[in-house]
Order: structure tokens, then C-alpha cells, then sequence
């Protein structure tokens, strides 16, 4: 895949960071506004999605490679268990919300309600990650299928390029 | 115009929406209907107050329609075709029907709409969530509140299958099941 | 009436399901399902001259209570969406790899269990 | 209740499973490792808390604002069996799953597929059970296509449309009784419910709950993906699926929704009784004329979870009826008494096809013969699980299978205690058959230089089978009293389930 024309290419320049800050901030203030980790996440996995669609797959590889995704998927993952098992080990029961009984923030305040902007930190990078990552490994596969002709239903994966 | 009027409009374009995404021949307008109603539910959360909601369905629909029309469309030109069964859509048409017509008649057992059950019902946790929830959780986003303290492990669940899909799409998409001399 | 339009949309995705030939049609017809039960719950949640479920500084938190749509079907539905896109993009990948065996997305041609 | 074990049984292994693609990528020991060390684990768990009683309360929120785990004689039960049969799988995985690439990615979605269940089985939540549902569901989805061959592929895809249907009627049913009661919580629902007469909306939910939870057991309407989805899993997840998964998800689901929230009556037990009447057997004529091995076993999976349904809903009956208490719990004993014992010996058939799978190439009956030179080990406990499920004494299957009948007889269901028994008779020929072909007869030119099964999978077969012969022992009066007995009374209580839960607090 080679990407699309210089247009596509110049604006999605400009807009991506847009989309992704979009992205970080409804993370950020999941609490407090509409959105939050998935909302937030879904948005930086499209930010990567039109990097990846507008310059061809190599160019967003580059930037964030599968592994490293298939790392972020599974740390957030594990971050967001690890609040829920603090809640066991701090207050004694599972996924309480023991930063909010111990620093009770003020309402309206990004350092407010205790484990819940950590718990949607978590699950944007989470849903972020695992998102761009079945979009690789879905759009991947296509192209080896338009290299090989649409004759060869067999792929094959590209060594060393791609999920393992 | 009443919410309600708005909502049966555009539930009549989600229907219309479905219809043609089942029946049209050609599997890309299938799938854009499958947007469309996408786009229309959306709308319609925004109709019901829950902006949450409208953001997640809007973002996820346009990552689904990426992953179906990069993932299939572009394989199958072919349209559909092959003989129909007319005896078993008979007999599916009118069980559907017959259900329709049920839950038509059971829905009356359902609070009428815009009056939700938690106005009835004042134990409902609802409405503990609604007055208490902010100085509970300290979020005053209540969705936020209930999907990451009172619920919280449900969103762990969530984000458990989304793992799992994830990692199973991986499995599914592996080049090679079976090691050399593994399958015989 | 929103009750039945939207168990209808729901009984189109399930008959979709039942009847249709072709992998993707089925997954769209999944698809379907999902939306119409999403949006049920989140039907069931309203109040008439409802608001958000987010308080802002303006609204006096017991007003607020008296006033707010029921957020709980709105929690449940953000879950359900989640849970349906992953199962979704799965069925996409089982597409595919069935695709490549067989070069079809018609059922009729890729049955090769026995009943 | 404030124990810290009831969380490790869902952290455990989420935490492994999200730590394995990260750690142990490219290390397949590593993954073994923490594969078997986790399910270990998770067992050890589950025998030290099976005495707990009580209401987890996450969060630390009382029951109806947030979300509890439930605690009681049935759910412990199943959690023993559940994690018993994950460690043995995951011991016979450690040899079986070298001839498969991707190996810790395989523990991982294992270990999701536990922690699935395990959340089922603790749920006192509706919603959160649908949610560990579909974590279950979506994780068995895809190692029912691990091979990634034609068949497996189908199967799954089979398998997925299916269960996908199944879980969204469980997700309306779930809605509507949201709908009638503003609670999600069971014992609030229950309550709830209880107070007003039924209404079509009910209805219409007990019966989506019916349909759908009926889909994840495979009884017999909804049955279609099982006999193609469980045959083509690798064996330890056949095992798994087959021993296990259909009953934390079908049967444990719907008998805790039907039982204890909805409340069964006399419709609803018939509808059971008939249910598990057709899958017993339906399940066992089609499974006569098979000659895949893995496939037979499937067929009779469909079969065996019949007497499950049937026990479990004679019960039902004979409490909605207002008759003899000692008859319906002798009912519901022989149910559930079934459901750990088919767990045992069905999770060692697929075990055992496994290993001759593995030694021979081949699950079709007719391409075996003269095993029993060559695998003798695999032999002896091929036949002590057969008898087993054919209901030869002494053997588990036989208790269990005598106490429904027994039942039946009380119950003044005779032509049922028949069926029973004729079931029971094809069972053991289909299953002669099994044996004859497979262990005895000539030993065909091309398996001279098969082995025996490597010992780590030897190990959790003697496990299994030596549990197969023991079983039995579960019925003497003290152990019953301490094991099976308080499973059964948290069926047979109904509705006080709601108030146990709701005192709780």
C-alpha cells in the first residue's frame, strides 16, 4: 500500500494530531465531560487508522509497530486490574476506590473521584492499542492478497514484517 | 416536535436502513446500510440524553465500517445469488412475526416511554447513583461514575473481551496452525 | 410504539441471521441485533423533558436527581458496544481466513461439516 | 464478607493472561509454566474457600448499587469442577499443544476463558453475568478455531453466530426484566418480582433466558454448533468445552436465573423436563452411528447434559407440584451429582481421543485397532471413563444416573426412569463399540512404532480416572452432607435465595 495523493497526505498531516489530542483529552476528562477511556480510546486508534490509510502501512508501522501495541493492549489491561487489586490490597475489597476515600478531590477538578481518570487512562490506552492493532492485522493481510493477485487465496505472512 | 415524534422518524429510517442492508444484492451497500443505521442510533442517543453514548456509537461504527470494508468488501465482487429455501423463510418469517406480534403485547407491561421505571420505583440504585453519586465518587460525569466505581468490574469485563477478541482475531489470522510434523 | 419499532429492527437483524447465505451478511445481521438492543436500553432510560446525567456547576444537584435520564441502561449499553465491536471484529476475521480457504463468502459453498 | 480469595479466582487468571503476551512471547516453557501454575493455583483456591458462605460485596457497595458475588453451595461446587478440569487441561496441554504454533497465546485465551467462567459461576449480578458470559464465549470462539484448518474455521464461525445469538437474547432478557424491576442485581430482581403476578413480559424474558442460555448448554433444539465445534478444538479444550464450559454457561446460568430469580413453575419445569428428554435422546441416536471418535463424544455430550436438565428440572417439578421435598431433592442430587461427574469423565474421553490423536493421526475409529499393545496406560483409563458414562457400577456415572431414576420412579414418572435407562443401554453399546474398535482387533501396519502418551499427559489422565472411580464416594451420608448436599439446597430454596443475599448485608 503506497498511501493516497499529496492532498490526503497534507491534511492528514495537520488533522492527526488534532484527532489524537482530541482523543487524549476526552480521555483525560472521562470524568467530567461525556466520553471517557473508551470514547477517548477509539479516537487515538482512528488518529492511527488515518495515518496508516493515508501513507501507506510502512510509514505508521514505523511509528507504532505491532508489538509494541500488542505490549500497550496488554498493559492496559494489566494497569487497569492492578487499580482494582489495590483497591483489594489498600481497602481490603476488590476495585475499591481507595484513592477516593483517602484525597477526596473537589468536583469539577481534573484530580478529582480517585481511581476513575487512572481507570480511564487505562482503558484508552487499552481500547487505543487493541483497536489500531486488529486494524493492522486486518488491513495487512489484504495487501499481501492485492501483491500475490487475487488468484492466490493462500497468504502468507511477510517474514519478520507484521504480527510474528 | 417531541422527542418521541423525532425518535419514531428515525427509527423508521433504522428500519428502512436494516431492510436494505439484509436484502440488497451487492454486499458494499449492505454495508454502508449497516452505517447508516449506526449513524441513526447514534443520533437517536443523542435524542435520549446520553452523549456518552452518541460519542463511543459514532467512533466505533467508523472503525467497524474500516474493518469491513477494508477486511471483506474488496474480496467478494461477485453478488450473492443462489437458490432460496422458501419453505424455511416461511416458517422463520412467521415465527418473527408471531414474536412481534407478542412483544407487542407484552410491552404494554413496560412503563410507557419517558417514564422510566426508576420514576416508580424510588429504591432503584438509579437513583442512589443520581443523588449521591457525585459526593459517592467525586465524578460528576454519573455514566462515568457508575461504568468506573459502582461498576467497575463490569468495564473490567469489557475491556476482558475486548482482549480476548482481539487476541483471538490474532489466533484466527495466523499464517500457520501447526508446527512442522504437527499435523499429520 | 419506540418499544415495537425498535424489537422489529431487531427481529430484521435476527432474521438476517437465519436466513441469510453469506458470512458477511450474517455478521451485519449480528450487527443489527446489537444496535437494536442497545438502543432498547437506553429507550428504557428516558424521562420526559430529561437531562444529561452529567452535573454541571449551573443545576442544583437535587434537581438534577429529579431530572436526569436513568444513567444505569446508558452504563450498560457503553458496555455492550464494547463487547459487540469485539465480537464483531473477530467474525470479520473468521471471514477472512474462511474467505481465503474456500474464495467465497457463501455458506452454501463452504459447508464442509456434516449436519 | 471481607476474604481475599474470591477475587484471586477472576484476578488470577486475567492478570496471567494479560501478562503472558507481554512476558512470554517467544518462551513456551514460560508460558507452560504459568499456565499450569495458574490453574493450579485457581483450584487450590477453590478447595480452600469451598466452605465460604456469604455475599462479596465489590467495591465494597451493598448489594443492589453495586455489583456482588455470591457465594453458596452450588457456585462452590462448580468452581471445584470447573478448576479441577482447568488443571488437568492445562497438564495435558503442555506435551498435546507443542504440535500447535502460537503456544502462550493459546494459555492466554485459556486463562480467559477460566476467568469467564469463574465469573459466571461467582455472579450475583445479571448484567455482569452476561458480561462474563461473553468473555467466556468470545474466548472459546477462537480456540475452537485454533487449528485454523477448514473444519475449525466453520465450526467456530458456526459456533460464534450461534453463541452470539444466544447471548443477545440473554442481553434482551436481561433488559426486559430490567425494564419491569429497575434492579440488575438478582436477589433485588427476585424480589422484585416476586411481589406481582406474571406478566407477558416475564414471560417473554424466561423464555429469551430459556433460548439463550439453552444455545450455551447445546440442549437439544440448540444444539447444531456443539457437535462440530467441540470436535474440532484441540483435545484439551475440547475437554474443556465439553466437561465444563457448556455447564458454568448453559445449565449453572440458566438453573441459577430459572431457580432463583425467576422462580420455576410448573410450566417452566415441564419445559426443562422435555428439553432434557429430547437432548438425552437425540443426542445418543446420532451419536450410535459415528465413527469419528471426537465427534462421537460430542453427540453424547448432547446426550449427557440431558440427564443434567432432566434432573434438575424433575426437581423443579416436583417442587412446583408441592411434592415430597426428599423426592426433588434426590432429583436435583442426581442432576447435579451428574454434572460434576460428566465434567470428570467427559473431560477424560476428550483427553484420552487426545492422546491417541496424537499417537495415531487419526480420530476415526475404523483407521485404530490393537491399541491396547501399545498404549496400555491410555486403555485402562479409556475404559474406566466409558463405563463411567455408560453408568456401570461402581463407577460415578452410575450413582448419579441411579438417583434420577430413583427419582423419576418417586415422582411417578416411570416411562421417563425407562427412557433413562434405555438411554443408558445405547450409551454403553456405542461405547463398546468405541472400545472394540479402537483397543482391540488387529493393530494396523502403519501404527507399529506408535508410543505411549508422554507422562506429563499420562499424569492428568490417571488424575481424572482415578477421580472417575472415586466419585462415588461423594454419596456416602458425611461427605454428601459437606459436598453435594448444600449445592442441591441452593437450588431447592427458590426465591429465599433474595433473602439470604439481601440479609447478607
Amino acid at each position: 500500500m503506497k498511501g493516497m495523493t499529496v492532498i490526503v497526505k497534507t491534511i492528514t498531516r495537520w488533522v492527526k494530531v488534532f484527532i489524537f489530542l482530541y482523543g487524549v483529552y476526552i480521555v483525560l476528562t472521562g470524568h467530567l465531560t461525556p466520553g471517557g477511556g473508551f470514547a477517548g480510546g477509539v479516537i487515538i486508534a482512528c488518529s492511527y487508522i488515518l495515518l496508516t490509510l493515508a501513507y501507506g502501512k510502512e510509514f505508521a508501522l514505523k511509528r507504532l509497530g505491532p508489538r509494541t501495541t500488542a505490549g500497550l493492549d496488554s498493559g492496559g489491561a494489566l494497569l487497569f486490574l492492578l487499580a482494582a487489586l489495590l483497591g483489594l490490597g489498600y481497602g481490603g475489597i476488590f476495585f475499591a476506590n481507595f484513592l477516593q476515600k483517602r484525597f477526596p478531590g473537589r468536583e469539577f477538578q481534573l484530580a478529582s473521584a480517585g481511581i476513575i481518570p487512572i481507570a480511564n487512562i487505562a482503558i484508552g490506552l487499552k481500547v487505543g492499542a487493541s483497536l489500531f492493532l486488529i486494524f493492522i492485522i486486518l488491513s495487512i493481510l489484504r495487501i499481501v492478497l492485492d501483491e500475490k493477485g487475487q488468484q492466490s487465496m493462500v497468504q502468507h505472512w511477510p517474514e519478520g514484517k507484521g504480527e510474528e | 416536535m417531541g422527542t418521541e415524534t423525532i425518535l419514531i422518524i428515525l427509527l423508521f429510517f433504522m428500519l428502512a436502513g436494516a431492510l436494505i442492508a439484509v436484502e440488497t444484492k451487492n454486499l458494499l451497500s449492505s454495508v454502508i446500510s449497516l452505517g447508516a443505521i449506526g449513524v441513526g442510533s447514534s443520533v437517536a442517543f443523542l435524542f435520549l440524553m446520553a452523549p456518552d453514548l452518541a460519542i463511543v456509537q459514532i467512533a466505533v461504527e467508523v472503525v467497524l465500517l474500516i474493518f469491513l470494508i477494508r477486511g471483506t468488501i474488496a474480496r467478494d465482487v461477485i453478488p450473492q445469488r443462489g437458490h432460496i429455501a422458501w419453505g424455511a423463510l416461511a416458517v422463520v418469517v412467521v415465527l418473527l412475526a408471531g414474536l412481534l406480534a407478542f412483544g407487542t403485547y407484552a410491552f404494554r407491561g413496560i412503563g410507557r416511554f419517558g417514564q422510566p421505571v426508576i420514576s416508580a420505583v424510588q429504591e432503584a440504585p438509579s437513583n442512589r447513583y443520581l443523588a449521591e453519586g457525585v459526593r459517592e465518587t467525586g465524578a460528576v460525569n454519573i455514566v462515568a461514575a457508575v461504568i468506573l466505581d459502582y461498576r467497575g468490574y463490569d468495564t473490567l469485563g469489557e475491556a476482558t473481551v475486548l482482549f480476548a477478541a482481539i487476541l483471538g482475531a490474532l489466533t484466527i489470522l495466523r499464517v500457520k496452525g501447526f508446527t512442522k510434523g504437527g499435523q499429520r | 410504539m419506540l418499544y415495537t419499532l425498535c424489537f422489529a429492527l431487531f427481529l430484521v437483524g435476527l432474521y438476517c441471521v437465519l436466513t441469510k447465505k453469506n458470512t458477511v451478511k450474517i455478521v451485519i445481521g449480528l450487527g443489527i441485533m446489537d444496535y437494536a438492543v442497545n438502543l432498547f436500553l437506553v429507550l428504557l432510560g428516558y424521562r420526559h423533558g430529561g437531562v444529561a446525567p452529567i452535573l454541571d456547576r449551573s443545576t442544583n444537584p437535587v434537581d438534577f436527581a429529579a431530572r436526569s435520564v436513568d444513567p444505569l441502561p446508558q452504563a450498560l449499553v457503553l458496555t455492550a458496544i464494547v463487547i459487540g465491536l469485539g465480537v464483531t471484529s473477530m467474525a470479520i476475521a473468521l471471514c477472512i481466513r474462511l474467505y481465503e480457504k474456500y474464495g467465497t463468502f457463501d455458506v452454501t459453498q463452504i459447508r464442509r461439516l456434516k449436519g | 464478607m471481607s476474604s481475599f480469595l474470591p477475587p484471586l479466582l477472576v484476578a488470577v487468571p486475567l492478570g496471567i493472561a494479560f501478562l503472558i503476551p507481554l512476558v512470554a512471547r517467544r518462551l513456551e516453557r514460560l508460558a507452560d509454566a504459568l499456565g499450569s501454575l495458574a490453574t493450579l493455583s485457581l483450584l487450590a483456591i477453590a478447595v480452600i474457600m469451598f466452605p465460604l458462605r456469604g455475599v462479596y460485596r465489590i467495591g465494597g457497595w451493598n448489594p443492589p448499587v453495586g455489583i456482588n458475588w455470591v457465594l453458596d453451595g452450588l457456585g462452590n461446587l462448580m468452581l471445584v469442577v470447573v478448576n479441577l478440569v482447568s488443571f488437568a487441561a492445562t497438564l495435558f496441554s503442555i506435551r498435546y499443544m507443542e504440535r500447535y504454533t502460537a503456544k502462550p497465546r493459546y494459555y492466554s485465551l485459556f486463562l480467559l476463558m477460566v476467568a469467564g467462567m469463574n465469573g459466571v459461576i461467582l455472579a450475583g449480578d445479571l448484567f455482569n453475568l452476561f458480561v462474563f458470559l461473553e468473555i467466556a464465549s468470545v474466548a472459546s470462539y477462537a480456540l475452537v478455531a485454533f487449528g485454523g484448518r477448514h473444519e475449525e474455521l466453520e465450526a467456530s464461525f458456526k459456533y460464534l453466530v450461534l453463541g452470539s445469538i444466544g447471548s443477545t437474547l440473554v442481553l434482551l432478557g436481561i433488559a426486559f426484566a430490567y425494564a419491569v424491576t429497575g434492579y440488575l442485581n438478582m436477589a433485588s430482581v427476585s424480589t422484585a418480582i416476586a411481589g406481582r403476578q406474571s406478566s407477558p413480559i416475564l414471560l417473554l424474558a424466561a423464555v429469551f433466558f430459556i433460548v439463550g442460555f439453552g444455545v450455551k448448554a447445546a440442549v437439544v433444539p440448540f444444539h447444531p454448533w456443539l457437535p462440530d465445534a467441540h470436535p474440532s478444538a484441540p483435545a484439551p479444550i475440547s475437554a474443556m468445552l465439553s466437561g465444563v464450559l457448556i455447564k458454568a454457561l448453559g445449565v449453572y446460568a440458566l438453573s441459577r436465573v430459572l431457580f432463583n430469580v425467576i422462580g420455576v413453575d410448573r410450566a417452566i419445569a415441564t419445559v426443562l423436563i422435555a428439553v432434557g428428554t429430547l437432548s438425552m435422546v437425540v443426542g445418543v441416536f446420532l451419536a450410535v452411528g459415528q465413527w469419528d471418535f471426537k465427534r462421537l463424544l460430542a453427540y453424547h455430550s448432547i446426550s449427557q447434559m440431558g440427564y443434567v436438565v432432566l434432573g434438575i428440572g424433575l426437581g423443579g417439578y416436583i417442587l412446583a407440584i408441592g411434592g415430597a421435598r426428599s423426592s426433588a431433592a434426590l432429583a436435583m442430587l442426581g442432576g447435579l451429582f451428574h454434572l460434576a461427574n460428566h465434567s470428570v469423565f467427559k473431560s477424560l474421553l476428550f483427553l484420552c481421543s487426545g492422546s491417541i490423536e496424537q499417537a495415531t493421526g487419526t480420530r476415526q475409529l475404523k483407521e485404530m485397532g490393537g491399541l491396547r499393545e501399545r498404549m496400555p496406560l491410555t486403555r485402562v483409563t479409556c475404559t474406566i471413563a466409558s463405563l463411567s458414562i455408560a453408568g456401570v457400577p461402581p463407577f460415578n456415572g452410575f450413582w448419579s444416573k441411579l438417583l434420577i431414576v430413583i427419582a423419576a420412579f418417586q415422582a411417578g414418572f416411570a416411562w421417563l426412569a425407562a427412557i433413562t435407562i434405555l438411554v443408558s443401554l445405547v450409551t454403553l453399546i456405542s461405547f463398546l463399540k468405541v472400545l472394540r474398535y479402537a483397543f482391540l482387533g488387529t493393530l494396523p501396519k502403519t501404527l507399529r512404532e506408535i508410543r505411549e502418551a508422554p507422562a506429563l499427559m499420562s499424569l492428568s489422565l490417571v488424575l481424572l480416572a482415578v477421580l472417575c472411580v472415586g466419585m462415588g464416594l461423594l454419596l456416602v451420608p458425611a461427605v454428601r452432607g459437606l459436598v453435594l448436599d448444600p449445592a442441591v439446597a441452593a437450588l431447592s430454596q427458590g426465591l429465599e435465595y433474595a433473602r439470604v443475599v439481601l440479609a447478607g448485608q
